[in-house]
């Protein structure tokens, strides 16, 4: 099935409905599997359909119509339906691009739901953090593991169900020791075992890594994360108003806080059709830029401490000092710039900034093309960063994985470009989409470079061209349960958010996908085969962001699907198939 | 290998020599919340519009005053307060060097007395914001009798005013405004 | 006393032993116990024997006079006594412990064959005529076979059976050079050879045959294959002697001939025999790099040391070619001394890794670990033992190979083309060869002894019994006072040299020092290094003396670092693991490598065995009958073929 | 040439004495490499003598090992320490010849190299680390790769001169002209690489590679121990710097012992080893690590230049 087939049987296209193609060719092929279908912005698409019907429809738009699979979420509707519900939310690039979300009602007693992951890997993480959250069973996971709660976490207390607990409680340890399996796939019990952090020299982060090795080589990895959750989701939903959790959006990230806080600011602007004032989108656009410009400089220095070459980390970072100077002077902060309100932001561009900040773009312009010249004529860098880590284009196809990863393994994904013209004022900015086609560091290092030349000319472009008038839309009325998608390019790849209003000037759900959380999934493929003296580097080259969700670990549906699902499982995607026409 | 050494000849030094030397930031660089106690009405806006719940006010009836408490730990620097200041009463400093040796100097504070009230003696308001809105009235024109009688009037705490309400026979009766009208 | 009566004494002290097994059978224990003792004695007379005669230099005069005797003792026998006996007095003490493992599992029949096999080889070197030569060679041969075949499960059959062919393959090869040197001098008697060596081509191929006949029995590279299979099967103490000792008969043979017989007169047999030692030397090292079983290992390492004594007789027979006498010598100096030095640093290795599987009752290295702490004294021996075969200074590794270094380096002093690239390729090769061996033995240590304990028996192991230690602290002893006492045992070396090369002693000696004949070429104090050593110690002391205030004192606590996540037993390097770079930059060489031997492509199918292994083999496949059968047929023939050849002729 | 022999009590005066400076001297050496790395960082960086106050610091520290830690891991720092000081007496420092000839032989330094090199990788794996055992296999790994060409460049320059002894050759080179000028020029280059690769300067520093392995056998090392490893470390780099010195640039050094003379080769030699190590510096600032598992590719072409500088020497070139 191809596009083509698609236009054939669509209905005209509806003015202000882009991606009515997609509801058309579900109701087409799939008769009477859309229950609902709700229009929340011109290009954003909520279509409830029958559990029965999930798989093939998610399979339909994914594999067949270009959809990738940005988020899967749970939330817990039974006050406003009587049910629980599973989200997948679609970002179709096919040749229409808008986003389509697939939603499932779950029986509030049976509490079980299909697992898309067999078919579509990329579902993982989110149907393991929907079991987590909301103790929703998906049947047919392969993975039985806990994701996002600790070890020692109770049984039956699923944090995000409405009626669970207190976001201030600390439940008693049932356990004293780890007892997360890890999972050696490729190799054997002589495997020996190289743990990478949480305090390892090159990866002092949250997350725990192990390689599994013979001698230097890595035969399969395997790690975990979520060791430091901090529940935002949670206390977004319980304790702050509106306004104060795009302060605390800021705070997803401490690298890319800004682009979580436009993530979640559009969400609640999308779903009650608030108009963001054009300066507005425009000095959002450009801290966007400054923000990829210090988030991409800090990898591109660090891929440079991996292979040894500190002079080039320092230098780099010399260079990054500068764009921090230039969000220091936009916005009063180096990080975690606090600009965002929902409608526009609260502080202006001055003229005197302007000036200044295109100054320091120019120079930093100047230095960065110097230092890449360096970079790349350094001896040894390229032997270390070529044709290490490939992250193969049907592993990067099954996973969604999103950024500079993806489009150096050849897929042109990119927000700004994709759904650039729903995306502040990235339809009015000139750029390219960066994208290499080896899938190895060294296209992810090329692809950030090239990406950072980008930032600089939006910047200037943006700080030129800044359109006048307000800066902030007031005085709109929130009303309950309205809700939609928000979704950024971060430097790590498309941050998506999606909120629900609540009936008491609180959220009632907020979803938010960091990058790298649509990343880790892949990081096993692409470390197999490598040696322990590139694990730094390939982890690196991922630009992972551990804070940014607080949510990694693995994912791991292997590729011959049918070997990997545990006898119990099977059983019961039988007894369901007797009920249900659903299939693998 | 050549290209660097250029560059790094070229550069120089670019660290500086901070703690040890000053480290310069942007003119509008959002530091340390800095409350001008003499401006500050401590009318409280600040504590409402703060995300973080840095920023909190109390009332001590037996001493006869209000506390304004900054937590420089749960401080996160967006600058709310002052952007809802009337006063302009907070600014945000250039001062990032914020480490303390001891959790207490974490906190700032500023006590601000209270007016008593006129009837019952108890401290209901604060001295300054008082003293701003009868300021104000007089600036705006109020003057003599009515001026004093509106001071009556703000120097009596809601409670009082609320029995005076009770107490007062022109406001008790529902046939009020009915017989203005007429 | 003449020493021909010391080995005598020697001899009868073997038989004894063997009939003492034979006898007490029934009390088996205690008569293996007091067997031990007696062979020991054995080992004892057989080594006075030796260092009487190269201590008194008797051998080396009357050796024209032995003409007609069938045994006689010239200071090459005498070296090969002293190291037969070294090793078999070390591996009968050895055994008094050991044999424990063995009892009512037939251990007296193997301590029989054990004391005939040291008996024979004992006999052999002596022996001076070709047929009590032969006679004694196939003694050995049958002697060994049967200790390998012993314990009587497939495999052993598989490896006895490979170790049998290629054995009498080469012993066909050596009777076919000596029915030609026999039919020159028209006499059987060694000393006839000598005195009318064959020339020309017929000498070549005299010697070609020889080398190829003493290179399978010296297990050099190519015709190794046996060793590693059959070595590990052999019970420990046993395996001692074929890897220690053994493999030395063909070196001396290759000796006995090229040198001895056919006076080493073309140059090209020294280059071929120094290309042959060098290439063992690496590959040795390097297939001993690939396993994990700590036995195949060290087996592999005996290839590499046969090649680096064949090295030093490469350049000695360069030097008696190109009329180089003190070439000549510093080669042969160096390639005895390392083959004393290999016997001694080698039976230790063999018997402490003996005591390891004595208690672990596995050969896999990865399955031990930590052992220096259960089994310390053992630890400490083998650790000299390592640091001897890796050659590190002032044990004696390093001392005969810096001897063979320095022949070497004076053959590329010599000046042609070939000895300028010949010397050099030595000492590269060699280089690499104790670079390798220094990886390997880390790994060998570093796994075994090292770390934790990685299964639950490798931490509930114990020190062996006293025998055993003592049978590896002697050799230990022996180790370092070989290589600290080098100033004044290697003038001995030069003495038997000379004699072997028909020359005037040169010195090589002066005071604490030895130095390579030239004294200005360099100068060697393994004692004053060992001085040095020992009063450098002082500085770090010192150093942290000065430093002490309020200093703790050191702690040994937790588990090493893993990234602040539990530590797991299994993050620690694998046998096979610290060698994987390695075997990766070295895949060429290792990517080659024949899977098969010869024997078992063309032989073990002959008799309708899978080679998989597997135990029902036992049943259908190679059944003992066939291959005693074939054996015997073998054996017969070899032993037939002499006399029936020079019958004939 | 005089035939070596026992050197008599003045020269093991100053045998020890150049020892001991070395030892001294090797924080200082360390010291100038990280003032150089700063400076290549365009950073500010610590003083010179920072390395002196970081070993004295650690010196008062307690040291700590892994529980299943054994002997090994004990005695690796004295080891190690006791070697260099061993090959640091019979270096040819300032002097025509070897003070201490007895362990000038260039054989008996390689393998003194050797055991340090055994003691060293033996520790990593004896402290249990994952990342000290793969640092022991690579730092073996690199003694098989570099040893061959050490030999090979430095035989290849000692049969052009005839003695394996590093005095002889050291004065040989520095008092007779050059016969095969070619010759030993490409075996210097060749064995400058080799000694560059055996300080375990980046982008050789495989084995105690930071990022890759965390300092590989050093990993589990800490206080006192660390302090004598690090010095240990800083003492090798001192001694094979000197190693190439004293075979390849062997000009301005007393002929006799007299104190004008050793004063004069002091000061030259501390101007060598400056112009040595900001080279080294630099070289190891601007490069990026070897990736491990090729190294190789870097060094047997090395190797096989090695055997050209073989060849010249056949040709008398």
């Amino acid at each position: 099935m191809t596009n083509n087939t698609v236009e054939l049987y669509s209905t005209k296209p509806q003015q202000g409905r882009i991606g009515k193609q997609y509801v058309d060719g579900v109701n087409h092929f799939f008769p009477s599997a859309i229950i609902d279908e709700e229009w929340q912005t011109e290009n954003q698409v909520t279509i409830t359909v029958k559990m029965t019907a999930l798989v093939e429809v998610m399979k339909w738009l994914y594999y067949d119509q270009g959809g990738w699979l940005a988020v899967t979420f749970g939330n817990d509707e039974r006050s406003l339906n009587g049910h629980f519900a599973v989200y997948h939310s679609l970002s179709m690039e096919g040749e229409v691009k808008s986003w389509v979300t697939v939603k499932v009602l779950v029986d509030a007693d049976s509490q079980e739901f299909v697992s898309v992951t067999p078919t579509i890997p990329a579902a993982v993480w989110g149907e393991r953090e929907v079991r987590d959250m909301y103790g929703l069973h998906p049947v047919g996971l392969p993975d039985e593991r806990r994701l996002v709660l600790p070890d020692d976490w109770p049984e039956d207390l699923h944090p995000l169900r409405k009626d669970a607990m207190d976001y201030r409680q600390r439940p008693q340890p049932t356990s004293e020791t780890e007892t997360y399996q890890f999972d050696n796939q490729l190799g054997n019990d002589s495997n020996r075992i190289v743990p990478v952090g949480p305090l390892h020299i090159t990866s002092d982060e949250p997350g725990h890594f192990r390689l599994f090795v013979d001698g230097e080589d890595i035969v399969d990895a395997d790690y975990r994360m979520f060791y430091v959750h901090r529940g935002m989701e949670k206390l977004a939903e319980t304790r702050m108003g509106y306004q104060e959790v795009a302060q605390l959006t800021d705070r997803v990230c401490g690298i890319c806080g800004f682009t979580h806080s436009v993530g979640y600011s559009n969400t609640i602007e999308n779903a009650l059709s608030v108009d963001v004032p054009f300066r507005a989108k425009m000095i959002r656009t450009v801290l966007l830029e400054v923000e990829r410009l210090h988030s991409h400089l800090l990898n591109i220095g660090l891929s440079s401490h991996f292979v040894g070459f500190d002079s080039g980390f320092m230098q780099f970072f010399r260079v990054r000092e500068k764009t921090m100077e230039l969000a220091e002077l936009l916005t009063g902060a180096r990080k975690t710039y606090g600009m965002n309100l929902i409608g526009g932001v609260r502080r202006d561009f001055l003229k005197d900034q302007r000036l200044k900040g295109i100054a320091l773009v120019r120079e930093v312009r100047k230095t960065f093309s110097e230092l890449v010249d360096v970079l790349l004529a350094t001896p040894n860098i390229e032997s270390r960063i070529a044709g290490v880590g490939i992250l193969a284009k049907d592993i990067a196809r099954d996973f969604s994985p999103v950024g500079p990863l993806i489009r150096a393994s050849g897929f042109k994904r990119d927000a700004r470009i994709v759904h650039g013209q729903s995306l502040e004022s990235y339809g009015d900015v000139p750029f390219e989409l960066q994208s290499m086609e080896n899938g190895d560091v060294q296209s992810r290092v090329m692809v950030r470079i090239g990406e950072v030349f980008d930032s600089l000319n939006i910047v200037e472009y943006g700080l030129d061209h800044l359109p006048a008038g307000a800066i902030l839309t007031e005085g709109f009325d929130y009303v309950p349960n309205k809700f939609a998608l928000g979704f950024t390019e971060a430097p790590r790849g498309e941050n998506v958010h999606w909120s629900m209003t609540g009936d008491n000037q609180k959220l009632f759900r907020w979803r938010c996908r960091a990058a790298t959380y649509a990343n880790w999934p892949t990081l096993r493929y692409m470390l197999r085969g490598n040696t322990v003296a590139d694990a730094p580097l390939i982890i690196g080259s991922l630009d992972p962001c551990y804070s940014c969700t607080d949510r990694v670990t693995i994912v791991d549906t292997k590729k011959k699907r049918s070997k990997t699902i545990p006898y119990k499982a099977i059983e019961q995607y039988s007894i369901n198939r007797k009920h249900s026409p659903f299939k693998l | 290998m050549f290209k660097l050494l250029k560059t790094v000849i070229k550069t120089g030094e670019a660290t500086k020599k901070y703690p040890f030397a000053p480290l310069e930031v942007c003119e509008d660089f959002r530091g340390k919340p800095e409350l001008d106690a003499e401006q500050c009405l401590s009318c409280g806006a600040c504590t409402r519009a703060c995300p973080a719940n840095a920023l909190i006010m109390e009332t001590d009836v037996k001493t006869g005053t209000r506390r304004w408490e900054l937590s420089m730990a749960r401080c996160i620097y967006c600058g709310r307060c002052e952007e809802v200041c009337p006063t302009k009463a907070i600014t945000l400093s250039q001062n990032f060097e914020l480490a303390v040796t001891r959790k207490e100097d974490l906190y700032e504070e500023a006590v601000f007395s209270l007016a008593d009230c006129c009837q019952c003696g108890r401290p209901f308001v604060a001295r300054k914001l008082l003293e701003y809105v009868l300021d104000t009235l007089a600036q705006s024109g109020v003057t003599g009798e009515q001026l004093k009688l509106r001071r009556q009037q703000l120097e009596t705490c809601p409670e009082c005013r609320r029995s005076n309400n009770m107490l007062d026979s022109e406001n008790i009766s529902h046939l009020r405004y009915l017989e203005e009208e007429l | 006393m003449n020493p021909l009566v010391l080995v005598l004494f020697a001899l009868v002290c073997y038989g004894i032993a063997a009939l003492v097994s034979l006898v007490g059978r029934k009390q088996e224990q205690d008569s293996l116990r007091i067997a031990g003792v007696i062979s020991a004695f054995g080992g004892l007379f057989g080594m006075l024997a030796g260092l009487t005669t190269i201590v008194c230099g008797y051998g080396s005069a009357d050796a024209a006079v032995a003409a007609g005797r069938v045994v006689n003792m010239d200071m090459l026998s005498a070296l090969m006594v002293v190291v037969i006996s070294i090793v078999t007095m070390a591996a009968s003490v050895y055994s008094i412990n050991y044999l424990k493992e063995y009892l009512g599992k037939g251990g007296w029949k193997i301590n029989i064959l054990f004391n005939v096999f040291a008996a024979a080889m004992t006999a052999l070197v002596v022996s001076a005529n070709v047929m009590v030569f032969i006679v004694f060679m196939e003694i050995i041969s049958l002697a060994s076979w049967l200790i390998v075949i012993s314990d009587g499960s497939v495999s052993s059959k598989k490896a006895g059976l490979q170790y049998f062919i290629a054995d009498h393959v080469a012993s066909v090869l050596i009777m076919a050079a000596f029915l030609i040197l026999a039919l020159h001098a028209n006499s059987y008697d060694f000393s006839a050879f000598s005195h009318n060596p064959v020339t020309g081509t017929t000498a070549s191929l005299v010697f070609l045959l020889a080398l190829t006949g003493f290179g399978i029995k010296a297990a050099s590279i190519g015709f190794h294959g046996w060793l590693a299979k059959a070595y590990p099967i052999a019970p420990s103490y046993c395996s001692t002697l074929i890897s220690c000792v053994m493999v030395k008969i063909g070196i001396y043979g290759i000796l006995k001939v090229g040198v001895l017989f056919l006076g080493a007169t073309q140059m090209w047999w020294g280059f071929l025999v120094l290309i042959f030692g060098a290439l063992s030397s690496v590959l040795g090292v390097m297939y001993a790099l690939a396993e994990h079983d700590i036995k195949r290992l060290l087996a592999y390492h005996t290839i590499e040391n046969i090649g680096i004594i064949l090295i030093g007789v490469g350049v000695s027979m360069i030097g008696i070619a190109t009329h180089h006498p003190t070439l000549a010598l510093l080669g042969l100096l160096g390639g005895l001394y390392h083959l004393l030095n290999h016997a001694v640093f080698k039976g230790l290795l063999c018997l402490g890794s003996g005591s390891i599987v004595y208690r672990m009752h596995t050969k896999d290295m990865d399955k031990m670990g930590g052992l220096g702490k259960t089994m310390p004294k053992t630890a400490i021996t083998f650790l000299i033992g390592t640091l001897a075969i890796c050659a590190l200074p002032p044990l004696n590794g390093f001392v005969s190979e810096w001897f063979i270094y320095q022949s070497l380096f004076s053959l590329g002093k010599t000046g042609s083309v070939a000895n300028l690239l010949a010397g050099p390729f030595g000492m590269v090769m060699l280089a690499l060869t104790g670079a390798l061996a220094c990886m390997c033995f880390v790994k060998v240590y570093g796994i075994c002894f090292a770390g934790a304990p990685k299964t639950e028996q490798a931490a509930n192991t114990r020190e062996v019994g006293p025998a055993m230690v003592t049978a590896t602290s002697a050799l230990a002893v022996l180790c370092i006072v070989l290589g600290i006492g080098s100033p004044w045992i290697a003038p001995y070396f030069s003495a038997i040299a000379s004699s072997v090369l028909h020359i005037a002693p040169v010195s090589v000696a002066n005071g604490m020092a030895v130095y390579p004949a030239v004294a200005d070429q360099a100068i060697l104090s393994t004692p004053v290094i060992a001085i040095a050593l020992t009063l450098l110690t002082l500085v770090p002391a010192t150093l942290l003396y000065a430093f002490r205030q309020r200093r703790l004192a050191n702690r040994q606590q937790g588990d090493p670092w893993a990234c602040g996540y539990q530590y797991e037993h299994r993050m620690t390097v694998s046998a096979s693991g610290v060698t994987r770079p390695m075997r990766h930059m070295f895949g060429f060489i290792y990517n080659n490598r024949p899977q098969q031997s010869l024997t078992e492509r063309y032989i073990l199918p002959r008799l309708c065995l899978t080679t998989d292994g597997s135990q029902s083999v036992e049943d259908n496949g190679l059944d003992s009958r066939k291959v005693h059968f074939l054996c015997s047929t073998v054996a017969l023939f070899v032993v037939l073929f002499f006399p029936f050849m020079s019958g004939v002729s | 040439m005089s035939p070596l022999e026992m050197p008599a009590s003045g020269w093991i005066v100053l045998a020890v004495a150049q020892a001991m400076l070395m030892l001294m001297f090797a924080p200082l050496a360390s010291g100038f490499s990280r003032v150089l790395r700063a400076k290549i960082h365009s950073r500010k960086g610590p003083g010179i003598l920072q390395d002196y106050r970081d070993i004295a610091k650690l010196l008062r520290r307690q040291s700590v090992a892994p529980s299943n830690a054994g002997f090994i891991f004990w005695i690796m720092p004295w080891v190690l320490i006791v070697t260099m000081l061993l090959i640091g007496m019979a270096l040819p420092t300032v002097t025509q010849v070897s003070p201490f000839p007895i362990s000038g032989d260039i054989i008996t330094d390689i393998y003194l190299l050797a055991i340090f090199r055994f003691f060293f990788a033996l520790a990593g794996i004896d402290s249990n680390s994952m990342f000290g055992g793969l640092g022991s296999s690579r730092e073996l790994t690199l003694g098989i790769l570099v040893e061959p060409i050490l030999i090979l460049t430095i035989v290849v320059v000692a049969l052009a001169v005839g003695t394996t002894d590093l005095g002889y050759i050291s004065h040989a080179l520095a008092t007779t002209p050059w016969h095969q000028p070619l010759t030993i020029i490409l075996a210097g280059v060749i064995c400058a690489f080799a000694l560059f690769i055996e300080m375990g300067k980046l982008p050789f520093d495989s084995a105690e590679a930071e990022q890759e392995l965390q300092e590989g056998p050093v990993t589990e090392y800490s206080g006192a121990s660390l302090a004598m490893v690090k010095l240990g470390l800083g003492l090798k780099q001192l001694v094979v710097a000197q190693l190439f010195l004293a075979i390849f640039i062997p000009w301005g050094k007393a002929a006799s012992l007299n104190a004008d003379g050793l004063f004069a080769a002091f000061v030259i030699l501390f101007i060598k080893l400056l112009v040595v190590f900001l080279i080294a510096g630099i070289a190891e600032n601007t490069m990026a690590r070897f990736r491990f598992m090729k190294i190789h590719r870097a060094i047997f072409p090395a190797f096989l230049v090695a055997v050209l500088a073989l060849v010249f020497l056949i040709f008398g070139w």
